[in-house]
């Protein structure tokens, strides 16, 4: 399985990319990462240029709101119907629950919304994801 | 030729017009309170100051009361990650966004767009010191804004603001874009108190060791001296370990006095900013709490001057104002109650950190470059500077440190900083690995405070 | 004939009927998990201990639960305060009030009169060392039933238990008393673990000089080892001054040592035991938490064996079972990131305290009575041994403490205390009323943590 | 005016007993302090003997409520009429609130109830209270 990670727009905490690079390759992924402050664009373009099937997208400093509104529109121009878009971190400026967060997230494109949920207990939830998806 | 060059930075659709004579009018004439290097001089304190910033000058405005509800001794004003990274367009809109719907769609205050002359009637009103917090390489805009606005603190440097909170911003004009900013601050500094200066000593807030930390400090604090600044703050975040913190304290101070006298700046007033835990914080806000107040407990050991606190929200996001002056309020509480503490020494240790930093301080003086930001600029390309979990590219992350049971910070791999063999020996001798790997000693080691 | 005092003792109508050939049985083959002796010595961290006690059986049951989950070391049974006065009738009342309308109508747990069968199960079932917290006087009945019950921690002392929490008991009688509680734990740490006693080292908890603390401790722990006890926790509380708790703690643990040696009782197992701030508590709970956790941070810093929490309630009323949980959830926290601390000495400040309980001591022993406790008791009633804010009568009250600008408690006026002209010298030397009158200087004194 | 005040029941908490004596003394009042530990009855007993304007009793330690419901009986077997009777301190075992507590009291026979109140703002009241009884 090939997954393009990074952190999206201005964000540049990279300690979560790190271990999520290392996480995904003892789960056996093949990781292209991305590292941080990676705008939307540049995260499709490389799932398409690498053919791959996750979309793993990190925030955590509240910008990603910001971003993901362009998401639908970037995937309505290409075919990416086989490829999982998750999207995990902090995703909102100041405390919110997930509730309120996944939903939103969900309209703006994403399969998979991890808003402060633990890292192994995400990519656990997207390997099922993708066991289904076969 | 330099003002020249001011009169382009600031002509920008993006801020208000620039008047420099009026600006220089209100600076010479501006409230002493205003000043944090007169504040350092007349107080006997810690300072506290927190960290805080909204998108909407409102929101700014309301969280400075509170502030001042709770006894702070310097307000912050935090800008947002899109103007860090001179995106105005980005932050005019998500401005636009948070002042209509009431919600904030930035993690700061976009200074620039608000401008000068709006901002200015909040630094005034307040009338306390303000410190500029952003994390820009390129600050030269931003830094004429909040001068012109009152702001008289300003953090950063080419270096600690470069690091941590930038992927390819070029490295060179980094040094160049701060050779303007200190220009700037030395010369408004003749018209009334010094404009501190404030390096930013946490870089990416893990597993940092203590000797390339003081070594950053010192170099931007001499960047800073050269260009006629006379008030300069250096400063490091909470190791996790309280007597590495101690130690770091000590040599420090010891060592910014000796290499300022070196370069003939020794009548510059130089001061110690502790920053209270940078790291992954817990999700337990009770934790956080134990978490702050013991910080504030070995800001207080280190004998600071002013400690920047977090807050129990730090995990969750960027905190409400009522919880961040709650914060302040409890750390003037605990500094209140701290007096007369023990002095500590640790000669060993002190040695053997002094001795790492003047041997990296010796080899970034010995590159063949003539001036000194150039010779910086080289040792961070070739690894002689090298930090930990830094997103530049320019950054060599050769240099890996972890944890040695007491939670001091060593160098596990030197990479290519010219630490001595008999240093690293010393450091590995400290380190013990156990059972586990280390990749998972390392995961470990960043989450100790979780 | 010591035999026949304790059935004497034991026959009594408040409690359950003592078969004494059980208890031995039960306290032979009680678990080592019991024993805070046996957990001191194979334990390396400071053994966390909240106070806490209810009425009824069901509440404490419930309080152990939530002590047990947030990482509790040592659990406390927190007696109530007529039982504490041997008052079992009104307790008697009060628990059955308590107990018909679920409300707490006692400010503890009625050992006596739930007795010893009742309460062994609570103890057997969480299988986790009880300290017994009294503050009685005649505790021998008390004793009886906290051992029978398997509570292997016993604390308290003729003159901790009675100087700070009595006003008229006959001073005599409590040291007869307390003999008897000594032989009896002596007796019994025969059979399995020694049972561990502690002396209050808080004493009245308001402007303790700490000579006079620990003159109590050194006294009470020869009082106890002369009868065989083997395993002894000095203690004392937090002063409000780091440096001087430090300065206590090196003094306290290094004549502890000394006075053992000299009675010949050296092979006895020594703990220090260290009271989280025992004096008036805030009524912000955000400062009651920054206050506990800095006493948390000294606690490590004077390397106690056992603290003593308090709990963000402490100025409301006795606190709910989850406050008191979170306090030490929260205090283990903090002992977790604390690692490697640095070794602090202070030559000057340990050389006065020293000469100063060394000098009382000796006025003490040369007292002419045939024996210890004799001497003691004279001590008391001529005032060689005198403490501050003592509700008994015999406590003649003339020692005045004030504290410097640092927080450290000096004396003032030494009364009949017999420390050197010099001592005082010093300490007077440290004292500066300002504008105050004496009695303000104390009444701020009293409330520097309000 | 003469005041007799100490600290009810089994309870020796005994440092707010002597600021209460030194703050009575500066406000003029001849003190008649029993210190700690003092029963209901020695209270009244001493109001007699002292022919007392006011009894003040204190309690810290959560026991005055068992210990205020023989209140009302012991008034009845003694004219106390223009005697003040007020107490002050921490009133319950546990916290709670004032608009409980309050009544509570008052209905076990106290003129004025201060629970977790400030010691000047009560004693002030304590002087307003008897001066309108002039
Ligand atoms: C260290 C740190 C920094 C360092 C970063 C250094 C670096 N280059 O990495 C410095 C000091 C430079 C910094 C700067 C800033 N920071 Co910062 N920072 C932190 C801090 C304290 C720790 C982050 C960290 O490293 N954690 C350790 C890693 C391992 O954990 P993690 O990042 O939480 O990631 C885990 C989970 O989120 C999850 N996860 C992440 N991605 C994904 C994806 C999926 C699919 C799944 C399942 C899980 C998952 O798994 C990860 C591993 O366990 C956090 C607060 C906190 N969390 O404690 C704030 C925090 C993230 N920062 C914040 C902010 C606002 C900033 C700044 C804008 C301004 C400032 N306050 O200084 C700048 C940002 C500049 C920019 N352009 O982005 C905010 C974000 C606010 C929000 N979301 O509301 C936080 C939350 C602090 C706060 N409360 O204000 N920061
Ligand atoms: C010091 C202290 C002790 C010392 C007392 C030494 C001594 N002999 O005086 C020691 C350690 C021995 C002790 C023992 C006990 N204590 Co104690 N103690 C305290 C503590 C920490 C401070 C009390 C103090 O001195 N305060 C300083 C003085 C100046 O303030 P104050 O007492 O609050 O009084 C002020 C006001 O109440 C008011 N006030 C008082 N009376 C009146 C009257 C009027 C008319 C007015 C207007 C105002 C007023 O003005 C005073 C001056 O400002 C308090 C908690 C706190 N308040 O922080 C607990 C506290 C009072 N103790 C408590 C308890 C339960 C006990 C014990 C039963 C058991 C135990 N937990 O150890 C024993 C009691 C034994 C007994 N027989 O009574 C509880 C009471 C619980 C409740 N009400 O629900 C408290 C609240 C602690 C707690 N949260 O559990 N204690």
């Amino acid at each position: 399985m090939r997954v393009v990670t990074g952190v999206v727009g201005n964000d540049i905490h990279v300690v979560a990319n790190r271990l999520i690079e290392i996480s995904l390759k003892e789960r056996g992924f093949e990781v292209f990462n991305l590292g941080v402050n990676t705008y939307l664009e540049e995260f499709i373009d490389a799932v398409i240029e690498t053919d791959a099937d996750v979309l793993l997208i990190s925030s955590l400093n509240g910008e990603a709101e910001g971003w993901s509104r362009d998401l639908l529109f970037l995937k309505s121009r290409f075919d990416l119907e086989g490829v999982l878009f998750a999207i995990g971190g902090n995703l909102s400026v100041g405390e919110a629950n997930s509730e309120e967060i996944v939903p939103k997230y969900k309209a703006y494109g994403y399969d998979l919304v991890f808003h402060q949920v633990d890292l192994n207990e995400g990519l656990d939830t997207i390997e099922e994801a993708l066991k289904e998806r076969v | 030729m330099f003002q020249r060059e001011r009169e382009i930075i600031t002509k920008t659709p993006y801020t208000d017009s620039f008047d420099f004579d009026e600006i220089k009018e209100f600076i010479t004439g501006a409230s002493k309170n205003l000043f944090i290097s007169h504040k350092f001089k007349t107080s006997d304190k810690i300072l506290v100051q927190p960290r805080g910033g909204f998108p909407t000058y409102d929101k700014v405005f309301e969280l400075y009361g509170e502030f001042t509800g709770a006894g702070v001794d310097i307000l912050p004003l935090t800008i947002d990650s899109n103007t860090r990274l001179n995106d105005y367009e980005m932050a005019k809109k998500m401005l636009a966004l948070s002042e209509e719907n009431d919600e904030n769609m930035l993690n700061g205050y976009p200074l620039v767009n608000h401008g000068y002359r709006t901002t200015r009637k909040m630094v005034t009103h307040y009338d306390t010191p303000i410190s500029l917090r952003h994390g820009t390489p390129d600050a030269r805009l931003l830094v004429e804004v909040a001068l012109a606005s009152g702001i008289f603190e300003i953090e950063g440097g080419p270096i600690t603001y470069l690091l941590p909170y930038s992927k390819n911003f070029p490295l060179d004009k980094a040094f160049l874009y701060w050779k303007y900013v200190e220009r700037v601050c030395a010369e408004y500094s003749e018209l009334n108190e010094p404009i501190n200066r404030e390096s930013f000593g946490p870089l990416s807030a893990t597993l940092q060791p203590p000797a390339i930390v003081i070594v950053i400090q010192l170099l931007e604090m001499l960047l800073s001296l050269e260009e006629g600044v006379k008030s300069f703050s250096v400063s490091f975040s909470q190791t996790g370990s309280m007597s590495q913190d101690i130690v770091s304290s000590n040599v420090i101070k010891k060592l910014a006095k000796k290499y300022a006298q070196k370069i003939g700046c020794g009548d510059a007033e130089i001061h110690l900013v502790y920053h209270q835990w940078m790291g992954a914080f817990p999700r337990n806000k009770e934790f956080s709490d134990s978490l702050i107040n013991t910080s504030t407990v070995i800001a207080a050991m280190v004998r600071a001057d002013k400690m920047i606190t977090k807050t129990r929200d730090e995990a969750f996001g960027i905190p409400t104002k009522e919880v961040n002056a709650s914060a302040v309020r409890n750390t003037q509480y605990t500094l209140n109650m701290l007096r007369g503490l023990p002095v500590i020494t640790d000669e060993e240790e002190e040695a053997n950190l002094t001795e790492m930093v003047d041997d990296i301080m010796e080899a970034v003086f010995n590159d063949p470059a003539d001036t000194l930001w150039r010779q910086v600029f080289n040792s961070i390309k070739n690894g002689i500077i090298d930090i930990p979990f830094s997103p530049h590219i320019a950054n060599s992350g050769e240099a890996i440190t972890v944890r040695d049971k007491n939670y001091n910070i060593r160098f596990y791999e030197r990479g290519n900083v010219p630490i001595s063999d008999k240093c690293l020996a010393y450091e590995r001798s400290k380190i013990d690995l156990g059972e586990d790997s280390l990749v998972d000693h390392i995961i470990h080691d960043i989450g100790i405070m979780l």
